[in-house]
């Protein structure tokens, strides 16, 4: 699988193909995130093969939608449990992510053990997520963010335009130096 | 040195990039160390996630929960009288004169050319006899 | 078509009064009768001149021997090209045509409905002027000189031009100045991002 | 000009720099200049400038044909070098490659405000 932008969260439904012998095989319904339909569909054949002796050849998906989340407007904290494959084996992790929707927490996850772990997103299997509510986060750098009258300043940086110029970050030289002192 | 502008719920800050750039928001949560959730239902700016790169922070605060509805921040705006105090601030004046300078025309800035050199004069005279 | 059977002269006149008719030639000429083509020349569409430029509008000159000085515009002539008149008293630009290629259009803009510009001060009024000093230029300064003395017509117009003018821009304060003084890019002047 | 030339009175032109020729990672294109023009850096700019004259005017020892010792080598705007504000240019003659890092001038004509 690959990741190009934002994950997104499907509803896929699928089940052996209906023959003489097995009229109305049953039904498998699936949770998938993927970063589109296409993927979502390979993904849930993935999976199926391992469970249920099925497979695309000899199957048929019978219904794909994507999960939009209600909720978009509040900050939550996700937990993920997942399993991936390293180099050298396989491990089972658990992981915190906040954010405004479930997909944007798994794509940071995504990025993260991509960046930490060097995790290439075909060897990572999301087994369970869920919110979590403030008293029951676990790790300290969510932690952090979720305590009462949090609050920080942003001591040095440097600020993305500077009296009519482009961001900084934008041009190879300038002429004005940079402000990283802010109140 | 100390500081006075945080990141924290309910700060009043400046967008500097993007589309909304130059507009208030007023942060609702804090996501984590990079970024924030705002939400700009005064000004136009849809609620959403932006990096603290792209926010400059102001002196302004209001008085809101975490993760707080629109309603409730126009209410608090009202409340503090955020609009007033913005208006106020020499930030704020500084950007409408730049404003009002950049879209001044020919003739406008020929006239500031001569009101400034007229008060240079004033000034130097003054200066000259002191 | 390089060729027409629509034509005056001798072998097509048979062609010529059958096709008035409608019908097909009896009569055609043995030869192919080369017609010059049809010069596109006085067909051309009349130069438009950009919405920003109407009479009135104070413009900057931006090359020639009064670059950087601001007129104001009076009146577009048919050839597309803009009468501008300084006024000659302000800044001493004189009854003169501009392309509107090399004006800057200044949202400023002068009421010069009061302002009768002579019937006589066209295109062709500009053009015998202009190739004589052409002409004496080519020679000698001294002869220069001599193109350089207007003509009394010359200077009735002007003065006719700029009494109407001057009353109009003696009224507006500072736009008399703001005639006189020139136009010049600065050190951090941006001019995409400047309005005029 | 015949006339003794002074001082211009007024800056009616927007200061560039010749960067160097369009070209590809082997080939070169002299043809064609990349053209830095001052205070622009980004491809909305630009539209300001297309079609506008350039001229590189470079000081030569002996007066030439007009009696002045400037020779200008004339050219245009063409369009957008990227997205970052540098432009191309045509000139007249392609530009001599000492002219790279030389200052132009970006004329304000032909005009369209």
């Amino acid at each position: 699988m690959t990741v190009c932008g934002p994950m997104k969260q499907y509803q896929v439904v699928g089940r052996k193909a209906p023959t003489e012998a097995f009229p109305n095989p049953e039904a498998y319904r699936m949770i998938i995130f993927a970063p589109n339909m296409v993927i979502a569909r390979s993904k849930f054949w993935y999976f199926m093969q391992q469970f249920r002796k099925m497979k695309k050849t000899t199957g048929e998906i019978l219904d794909i939608n994507e999960i939009v989340e209600k909720n978009r407007n509040q900050v939550k904290n996700y937990g993920i449990w997942l399993r991936y494959d390293s180099r050298s084996g396989t491990h089972n992790m658990y992981r915190e992510y906040r954010d405004l929707n479930l997909c944007g927490a798994i794509t940071q996850l995504y990025d993260e053990m991509a960046g930490r772990h060097r995790t290439r997103p075909r060897s990572i299997q999301i087994i369970r997520t869920s919110t979590i509510a403030t008293a029951d986060v676990k790790r300290p750098n969510t932690l952090q963010f979720v305590g009462k009258g949090l609050k920080f300043p942003l001591p040095h940086r440097t600020d993305s335009a500077k009296r009519g110029n482009k961001a900084l970050s934008d041009q190879t030289f300038t002429v004005g130096r940079p402000t990283t002192c802010f109140r | 040195m100390v500081f006075t502008r945080f990141v924290e719920v309910g700060r009043v800050c400046m967008i500097n990039y993007g589309k909304d750039k130059g507009k208030l928001a007023t942060i609702v949560d804090i996501v984590d160390g990079n970024k924030c959730l705002i939400d700009g239902c005064n000004t136009g700016v849809a609620r959403q996630i932006i990096t603290f790169r792209r926010i400059a922070l102001t002196d302004l605060t209001c008085e809101i929960g975490r993760g707080a509805r629109a309603a409730c921040i126009k209410a608090a705006w009202k409340k503090g009288g955020v609009a007033e105090a913005w208006a106020k601030s020499s930030w704020a004046k500084k950007l409408a004169a730049k404003a009002v300078r950049g879209n001044l025309s020919d003739f406008d800035r020929f006239k500031v050319m001569v009101a400034r050199k007229q008060k240079s004069k004033i000034v130097a005279a003054k200066v000259k006899s002191m | 078509m390089t060729r027409s059977f629509v034509a005056t002269g001798g072998p097509k006149k048979a062609a010529k009064t059958v096709a008035a008719k409608g019908k097909s030639a009896r009569m055609y000429p043995a030869d192919d009768v080369a017609v010059p083509m049809k010069s596109r020349k006085g067909t051309r569409a009349p130069t438009k001149v950009r919405a920003s430029i109407t009479p009135g509008t104070v413009v900057i000159l931006l090359s020639g021997r009064f670059r950087g000085k601001r007129a104001v515009c009076l009146k577009i002539l048919d050839s597309g090209l803009l009468l501008v008149s300084g006024p000659y008293k302000v800044n001493g630009i004189p009854l003169k045509r501009v392309n509107q290629a090399y004006v800057i259009a200044t949202s400023t803009k002068v009421d010069v409905s009061g302002v009768k510009v002579p019937a006589t001060v066209n295109d062709a009024y500009f053009a015998q002027a202009t190739s004589n000093s052409v002409k004496s230029e080519d020679k000698f300064f001294d002869n220069e000189r001599k193109a350089a003395i207007v003509s009394d017509q010359r200077k009735a117009d002007q003065k006719a031009v700029d009494d109407g003018l001057m009353k109009v821009v003696t009224k507006e304060p500072m736009l008399k100045q703001y005639l006189n003084a020139k136009f010049s890019l600065t050190k951090n002047d941006r001019p995409h991002n400047m309005k005029f | 000009m015949t006339k003794a030339q002074t001082t211009q009175p007024t800056r009616l032109y927007v200061k560039g720099v010749h960067l160097g020729y369009k070209r590809g990672l082997r080939n070169q294109y002299n043809h064609t200049s990349l053209i830095k023009i001052s205070g622009v850096d980004s491809k909305e700019n630009v539209d300001f400038y297309l079609g506008k004259k350039i001229a590189y005017i470079t000081k030569a020892q002996k007066a030439g044909k007009d009696g002045s010792k400037f020779r200008v080598v004339w050219g245009k705007v063409c369009r957008a070098h990227g997205g970052n504000g540098v432009v191309r240019a045509k000139f007249a003659r392609a530009l001599p490659p000492q002219s790279i890092g030389a200052p132009v001038r970006v004329m304000l004509y032909p005009s369209r405000v």
